[in-house]
């Protein structure tokens, strides 16, 4: 299989890479225009329910959260592949994560903030969203320190700042390489502030692999807490179907799944659109869709974990929660999470299906629709089946509002995502010289073995 | 506002079921409900929408699940699959429980649902954002949201009706949730009489809308630490104690004669309502 | 509480706090603010007007005509809440919800405010001068036996003025209807213990056998019963006592029995001569009567079991006193006295007349008393209208045109009538139907007596007096406008009566003596009897028949089914909705029904057997057709009906009537056969045949009861015990 | 080389001081300072100074308005105070109790305008000067019975707490922040339950709903405790 040639020359990369901040090809117009379209639809469904009232997304006493927290669930999930790709593969010296690192960071922090966003969507006061942040303030008082809420939302932005400190920090030589070669105008002038006076020097070297490496470390822990916390929101409370102690780190699997899943995704995007062929190689895809089976088996494992658990307790209203997600109103929908979270992946046990890539951008599709629909079942079901009968609602169906809304976001996360791409180099061209240039060594290394030998 | 005043006052802000060094002194609000007088009949329900100024939410939204009635009354019947109801329905008014332990209080972000020094579980309208993170945890799904803005909006108060509205009680905007007080604003009146007389509210002197209009006078209402009041002697005659999970008379094997207990009592949120059972005669 | 200058009525113009600015606290200012609202001080105050506290006034309730007396929270000069009065015998400081909803009466947004003259669908505000010249104008020349007044129940000083204004324009066609009033129950008690309505005792009964009669919700005076069900639960000797309830469909009562027995509907009677026979304690007359009623027999025609008459009859022997109670569902057949005549006899046959049946008050001033409607005399009116006869017609607290059967056809009939005047209080059926219509003040704004007909604690004379000052400027009260008509007639006799306050005061005052207030000065009493709200009066008891009345009882074989309207229809009689003359209170519409949790609409109750026959399941549309007309409203599967009958409740279907009435729900009034009772002429309510029929529509039901539908799957959420498994004696 | 870094160090140094300091003041901030409300027009522009104000030591008769006030107790005319909570606006038939006996200033225009209200049996529109948030609720009576009943202190100096020095002007205005933290700087200040020498204030049942009170008296022998610290004190 093709790879990246380990005899390319830097100033091509350095060329094909720049190539892409200027003329990516017409798919990538079409995409911005129609995320800008989804993003519009979005914010005027979220200025209706922020006028009406949140009575206008269809939820009710015992349906109190619906879509937006499952989204919101869904797009914390996304972001922790591109730490997995940067931060862990970074320790683990995987040098094939160097050309697709940088826009699986990006995707990071883009999912985050549209996470975020989510918060404030689900809130029904927007305006005294601030009442949530510990600042020093007039009234003298704090917000709940017991709150998983809190928690949460202490962690995100953690996590959303130490993202794009990771991200930024990584972009630096990149941004010198950008400003050095771009005609006058402001981008240069962006490049030029952002990259901070990077010379290259070998100090500089030096002293950015050690922040590096320091943030990476720092990242992977917050990664995984990040989403426990998550799960503590659910795990935390009293409802049947959420009080599960295997939440954590069920959310983290599903996370790091529906992560890698959009990667494959993003991955077909960019190279086809950004004429990436030459360094998102299939050889790369290959490992990214062996990566994300294990993933699936293990996300598909601990689902079962999940079950067993309740099945065999003496929990009797998670065991109703439960049969009622399988057999009730939701049932298509979560039998539809069950077959495209674990049976779909099987596919890419297929070595014929790891390099095709239609079938993978399909497939990868359906995976995150899975996990978003895994998102919406942790949801609704306890909602409408939950400990108290009397308040039993199966009938409670998102309105048009709430579909809008996870429509617009993803328009909103598309946007990010390709105004990025085009403004900043999204495959590391440092790295993938470092890549290139570990490789030829070890092509030397090996062919003077090999001479040696003779 | 310091970090030292967080540290020290946290447990006054965060108190939880009654604790050793803050034993409930004068006042701990509670209630009993004989659920073999209570007959359904809705009394209590509209006094609550009267006294707490509980918008009438209409058809179409009470078909959505947005109704807001504080107080509900509940219609259970037998499970054994009969023909007819020929034993009845059995009826249960719920409202909040004022849990002791109150799972909504732990999870707010803004801490706007707090216990107060009478064991009241309190709802701060102005500083609730709306998480509903207090009703996705409630187990008896008692708190109600407001989903749309009733104070502005025509059909639920026109300008008549808006006369009506109670002004010792805010009338809630859109955004936030709302719940069953005890009708603090009640308890706050007598308690201010009481005080500047210099003494503390007596048993009867304060009676919550419901229990004022309950026709047969299901249900009680009072000061469970004053030993003359007729809830505290009815939680002493029914053997139930508010900080336990598991009522001593219900280990016994046979079974309790008594008829007191607390709904979700296992999971620990020791609410402040007890229910008395509904007695069904045996003889017919 | 009224201690010093300021004159009752005075008062009320006093208090002339702008309602506006501390009306809709919460939705203001968020921030502190200066100067953008108003405060309106006093002009003038007296020592208990204190803002911030409010200060309460006695008056009675006008939701039903049971007579609670209530005690209304006035704050500010506004009325806020209706609370029992304590003071009265009847409800003893309790109050059920629609009389709280009494409120939503006082501040409906859709009160009619100024005299209006009605052409066609179009309509002009008069004033009241030109309203009055134009009732005078037509009533000259028209024959007293031309004009018909049709009115609802009426007592106390209104009915005095009432009748002398009917009087005066020489007419005796006063019609008194009401669409929901124990006119069979009254007769049968006539016949049976020589008194209409006796004083049912429940707190002294150790048994209630119940046959139809929805004490607890909607039959005569449901607060003083409920509170009389609480002493009877309660009971004596720590033995509780046990209800059971008999009838075709579930009412509040019956869910709150110990049993319900579910009989074929109108065979109430049959059961109950069965029951006499069970116990078999009979000779003679009565003995005989109940030959034929043997076990066999009574269960072919009621459906219920032998063992079940069995263990009733040995109950109400092991139990005594005990209390039989004849209501609303067993008389509303073509053999309704009959009925409950046959039902009354079990209480004679164990002896409980004089026990837990008492001797009611006389009424010391006849005047006074209630004069009770019926729907008899709704056909009357209705036959009168048909023939032509009328040429003026007018309506006071009486809603004919939504609640007459549909078989009368009384909307067309009313149109024959050459001027229509209604003094409404909003704009009704009745009153869209009128030439003139005149508004009312609201029951909170309007004094009065009132004289219950049910006098549950002995004889007592109920205030009524304004809570507040008038909302809108140019209502009035029904007294002052038969007033001013009077004067128009006998301008000399009444000219001292500045207006109906006056008269009322003036003849109070005349009465002090028989008042009970004999030495005390006019002032005092006056004030006192405000401050009450109730004027208790001793009065001579009526007495009871001791015998049994058996002559004329006789029960009608059973029928066999129309092939055609194959489902006996019983009209629901809810709590809150009652005939529907309170639909408009948007806290009755949103109320959930208690038993099937129903709100803002109209259901068809089916039982799930007969459901499961004709393939309905919940939510569909069932057309409901009777001879006389159909409606379509949701079916609702019910375990508390016999299948051979459905139910739906009156009171909503309202095609006028403002806001939150009209257009929620259907009207089953409309489709209402006209049979009557043989006895005494009533409308036999529960006669009606209909067939029902699935539309294919199907609706999603707006119900408070969740997706468990009444079940607690498992969960100890309302527990129960049963008597043998408590031990109720420690209790407090 | 590091020169671009200086400035941000510099900046959340800063940041990072500030807010420590902040967050870690043991003592609460009392924003007694004043922030004067707007002026408000009154349809009548009542002088409290004239009513209130302290008399001119050398105008014994008080015959000059400009010069000195008659000490009339807050009370007297802001009579629900104490008794609801409350303080509503005096009634006009207060006003005219004195005025119609005062026929020295009877032809003044405010006072024949006051008559002419009384008159038409109508009540004056007075705007709200100090108008809260709608759901926060101010007790008079409680304040006045701790401050004036209890503590004896001086109705000008109690009702000035929050109404500021309304001896000193005429139509009345906003002194105070009346905000939140500013209730709140108050309630976490300890006052005495105990009156010096140990004597209770009142029994248990007067201050239950304060927090705590301290164990032992303070220098002065007086037992302290702080105000109630509870959301549903103020907002219900």
């Amino acid at each position: 299989m093709k790879d990246i040639r380990e005899d390319i020359a830097w100033v091509k990369i350095n060329q094909d890479v720049m190539k892409s901040l200027e003329n990516p090809r017409k798919l990538y117009w079409v995409i911005l225009f129609c995320a800008i379209c989804a993003f519009g639809v979005g914010v005027s469904c979220e200025i209706y329910q922020y006028r009406t009232g949140m009575g206008v997304a269809n939820l009710n006493n015992p349906q109190v959260w619906g879509l937006y927290i499952a989204t919101f669930i869904f797009w914390i999930g996304m972001s922790h592949s591109g730490t997995l790709l940067s931060a862990i593969l970074h320790l683990m010296h995987a040098d094939w994560r160097k050309p697709i690192y940088r826009f699986a960071e990006a995707m990071t922090t883009f999912s985050l903030m549209t996470a975020g966003l989510f918060v404030l969507v689900h809130i029904g006061r927007l305006w005294q969203f601030y009442y949530s942040l510990p600042y020093p303030n007039e009234r003298g008082i704090w917000p709940n320190f017991q709150s998983p809420l809190l928690w949460d939302a202490m962690a995100i932005f953690t996590y959303l700042s130490s993202s794009i400190l990771f991200l930024f920090v990584g972009m630096i030589p990149d941004l010198a390489i950008a400003r050095d070669n771009m005609a006058d105008g402001w981008r240069r002038k962006l490049y030029t502030l952002l990259a901070l006076g990077w010379e290259g020097t070998d100090r500089q070297w030096r002293n950015f692999r050690v922040t590096y490496l320091t943030i990476a470390c720092f990242l992977i822990p917050l990664a995984v807490s990040v989403h426990s916390i998550v799960a503590s929101d659910f795990a935390m409370s009293q409802a049947p179907g959420w009080h599960v102690t295997s939440f954590p780190p069920y959310f983290v699997a599903g996370a790091l799944y529906s992560g890698c899943a959009a990667i494959i995704t993003l991955f077909i995007i960019l190279r086809y659109t950004f004429r990436f062929e030459e360094y998102m190689t299939k050889s790369i895809l290959k490992k990214i869709v062996r990566l994300t089976f294990a993933i699936a088996m293990v996300w598909t494992y601990l689902n079962a974990v999940e079950f067993a658990a309740v099945w065999y307790s003496h929990d009797e209203a998670s065991k109703a929660v439960l049969i009622q997600k399988a057999t009730g109103t939701y049932a298509p929908f979560w039998w539809g999470m069950i077959f495209c979270g674990s049976v779909v992946p099987l596919v890419f046990a297929f070595e014929r299906f790891q390099t095709n890539i239609p079938v993978l951008f399909a497939t990868s599709l359906l995976l995150n629709l899975g996990m978003w629909l895994e998102r919406w079942m942790i949801i609704a079901p306890t909602f409408s089946h939950g400990l108290y009968p009397w308040t039993w609602d199966h009938d409670q169906w998102p309105s048009m509002v709430q579909w809008g809304m996870v429509f617009g976001s993803f328009g909103w996360f598309t946007l990010l995502f390709m105004i990025f791409c085009k403004v900043f180099p999204s495959v590391s061209m440092y790295e993938v010289k470092e890549m290139v240039y570990h490789r030829t060594l070890h092509l030397k290394k090996s062919e003077a073995a090999e001479q040696g030998a003779h | 506002m310091s970090v030292s005043n967080l540290l020290e006052n946290w447990s006054q802000f965060r108190h939880t079921h009654p604790v050793d060094d803050k034993p409930h002194d004068p006042y701990k609000w509670a209630m009993s409900i004989d659920l073999d007088a209570c007959t359904g009949c809705n009394a209590c329900s509209i006094a609550c929408y009267a006294e707490n100024n509980i918008p009438v939410v209409g058809k179409e939204r009470f078909q959505h699940g947005q109704q807001m009635h504080w107080m509900r009354i509940e219609r259970y019947w037998d499970e054994d699959g009969r023909e007819f109801a020929d034993q009845g329905a059995q009826f249960l008014p719920m409202m909040c429980q004022q849990c002791e332990a109150a799972p909504c209080e732990t999870v707010c972000p803004v801490a706007a649902t707090n216990h107060t020094a009478d064991g009241l579980n309190s709802q701060v309208y102005n500083r609730c954002v709306g998480s509903r993170y207090c009703s996705a945890n409630c187990p008896f799904k008692v708190r109600y949201f407001n989903w749309y803005d009733y104070p502005t909006d025509d059909a639920v108060w026109p300008a008549e009706m808006s006369q009506q509205l109670n002004p010792d009680v805010t009338v809630r905007s859109k955004g936030v949730m709302e719940k069953c007080t005890f009708c603090v604003q009640r308890l706050t009146a007598a308690k201010s009489v009481a005080k500047s007389e210099g003494r503390i509210v007596r048993e009867g002197e304060v009676q919550t809308a419901c229990q004022q209009s309950c026709p047969t006078g299901a249900i009680s209402f009072g000061n469970l630490v004053n030993p003359e009041s007729r809830v505290h002697k009815q939680w002493q005659a029914q053997q139930v104690e508010i900080d336990k999970d598991k009522q001593t008379k219900d280990e016994k094997e046979e079974g309790s004669e008594l008829r007191g207990y607390r709904i979700f009592e296992d999971m620990r949120p020791y609410p402040s309502v007890m229910y008395l059972e509904r007695v069904r005669e045996s003889a017919v | 509480m009224i201690d010093s200058g300021i004159d009752r009525r005075d008062f009320l113009k006093v208090l002339g706090w702008s309602g506006a600015a501390v009306a809709l606290s919460g939705c203001g200012n968020t921030s502190v603010e200066d100067g953008k609202e108003t405060v309106v001080s006093y002009v003038e105050a007296n020592d208990y007007m204190i803002p911030g506290i409010g200060v309460y006034y006695n008056s009675t309730c006008a939701q039903c005509d049971a007579g609670c007396s209530i005690n209304g929270r006035v704050r500010e000069g506004r009325v806020l809440k209706l609370e029992g009065n304590p003071d009265s015998g009847i409800n003893k400081g309790k109050l059920c919800g629609l009389g709280q909803a009494g409120v939503q009466h006082h501040y409906n947004p859709d009160r009619v405010r100024e005299p209006i003259l009605r052409n066609g669908n179009k309509g002009e505000t008069i004033t009241w001068d030109k309203a009055y010249a134009l009732i005078a104008e037509k009533l000259t020349g028209v024959k007293g036996e031309e004009i018909a007044f049709l009115s609802g129940g009426v007592s106390g000083h209104l009915k005095a003025l009432l009748g002398n204004y009917l009087e005066s324009i020489g007419t005796k066609n006063h019609f008194v209807y009401e669409a929901l009033a124990p006119v069979g129950v009254r007769a049968a008690n006539l016949k049976s213990y020589g008194v209409a309505l006796p004083r049912y005792r429940l707190d002294k009964a150790k048994v209630v056998l119940s046959f139809g009669a929805d004490f607890l919700g909607s039959w005569i005076s449901p607060v003083h019963f409920s509170q009389q069900y609480a002493q009877f639960r309660k009971g004596m000797d720590g033995q509780r006592g046990v209800l059971i309830q008999v009838e075709s469909k579930m009412s509040l009562t019956g869910a709150n029995a110990d049993r319900w027995l579910v009989v074929k509907p109108g065979t109430e009677g049959v059961l109950a001569l069965g029951i006499i026979n069970a116990l078999g304690t009979t000779s003679g007359e009565i003995a005989e009567l109940v030959k034929p009623y043997d076990h066999a027999h009574v269960t072919k025609e009621t459906g219920v079991s032998a063992s079940q008459i069995d263990k009733i009859a040995a109950l109400l022997k092991l139990r005594s006193p005990s209390l039989i109670l004849a209501g609303s569902a067993v008389e509303g057949y073509a053999h309704g006295a009959q009925n409950a005549a046959a039902i009354n006899l079990l209480n004679h046959v164990l002896g409980n007349v004089g026990k837990t049946i008492e001797a009611p008050s006389n009424v010391p001033f006849p005047q006074l008393a209630p004069i009770v409607g019926s729907t008899a005399s709704l056909k009357s009116l209705n036959d009168g209208l048909v023939a032509g006869q009328y040429k003026v017609l007018f309506n006071f607290a009486a809603n004919p045109v939504f609640t007459a059967p549909g078989a009368f056809k009384f909307k067309d009939n009313m149109a024959k009538v050459g001027f229509k005047v209604a003094f409404a209080h909003y704009m009704d059926e009745t009153a869209m139907q009128a030439d003139l219509v005149l508004p009312l003040d609201s029951a909170l704004e309007d004094w009065g007596t009132q004289v219950p007909e049910y006098l549950a604690d002995g004889m007592q004379l109920n205030i009524q007096q304004p809570l507040m000052e008038k909302l809108h400027a140019n209502t009035r009260s029904m007294g002052d406008i038969l007033l001013t008509l009077l004067k128009q007639r006998r301008a000399d006799e009444y000219k001292n009566f500045e207006d109906y306050y006056a008269y009322l005061r003036g003849s109070l005052l005349q009465n002090k003596g028989a008042l009970g207030a004999g030495g005390s000065d006019d002032d005092n009493f006056w004030n006192e009897a405000l401050t009450r709200g109730v004027l208790k009066i001793s009065s001579s008891s009526a007495t009871l028949a001791d015998k049994a009345a058996t002559s004329g009882l006789q029960l009608p074989k059973a029928e066999t089914a129309d092939a055609k309207f194959p489902m006996h229809f019983i009209p629901g009689v809810t709590a809150s909705l009652r005939d529907g003359r309170h639909a408009n209170q948007p806290w009755l519409q949103e109320s959930p029904d208690p038993l099937t949790t129903i709100v803002w609409d109209s259901w068809v109750e089916i039982h799930p057997k007969k459901a499961l026959e004709l393939g309905i399941v919940d939510g569909d549309v069932v057309e409901v057709t009777s001879k006389s007309g159909s409606i379509k409203a949701q079916a609702y599967l019910f375990p508390g009906i016999h299948p051979d009958a459905v139910s739906v409740p009156l009171g909503r279907g309202h095609e006028a009537m403002g806001r939150y009435a009209k257009g929620y729900g259907v009207n089953p009034f409309g489709i209402l056969d006209a049979i009557f009772d043989k006895e005494t002429g009533e409308l036999a309510l529960h006669e009606t045949r209909v067939s029902i029929k699935k539309t294919g529509a199907r609706v999603l039901i707006v119900k408070d009861e969740g997706a468990a539908g009444g079940m607690q799957m498992g969960r100890r959420i309302a527990l129960r015990k049963t008597t043998d498994q408590v031990d109720l004696s420690e209790e407090v | 080389m590091y020169r671009f870094l200086r400035l941000p160090i510099l900046l959340v140094g800063l940041f990072m001081a500030v807010s420590s300091y902040a967050a870690n003041d043991p003592q609460p901030t009392l924003t007694t300072e004043d922030s004067l409300g707007p002026e408000i027009q009154q349809p009548i522009e009542f002088p409290h100074n004239r009513h209130a104000g302290l008399r001119n030591p050398n105008d014994p008769t008080n015959s000059d308005p400009l010069k000195g006030g008659m000490e009339i107790d807050c009370q007297y005319c802001h009579t629900y105070a104490r008794r609801s909570a409350v303080a509503g606006i005096p009634p006009l038939q207060k006003c005219i109790g004195c005025h119609q006996n005062i026929e020295s200033v009877r032809n003044k225009p405010r006072i024949v305008e006051l008559f002419k209200y009384w008159d038409a049996k109508k009540p004056v529109p007075w705007k709200k000067v100090h108008d809260l948030p709608d759901f926060v609720r101010f007790n008079h009576e409680r304040h006045i019975k701790r401050f004036v009943e209890q503590q004896n202190r001086p109705t000008q100096e109690a009702c000035g707490y929050c109404h500021g020095d309304v001896k000193s002007m005429t139509v009345a205005r906003r002194q105070k922040t009346l905000s939140m933290g500013w209730c709140a700087s108050c309630h976490e200040k300890a006052h005495p339950v105990t009156a010096a020498g140990g004597t209770p204030v009142g029994d248990q049942a007067y201050w239950y709903s304060f927090q705590k009170p301290a164990a032992k008296p303070d220098a002065s022998g007086v037992v302290k405790a702080q105000g109630p610290n509870d959301c549903w004190q103020c907002h219900k």
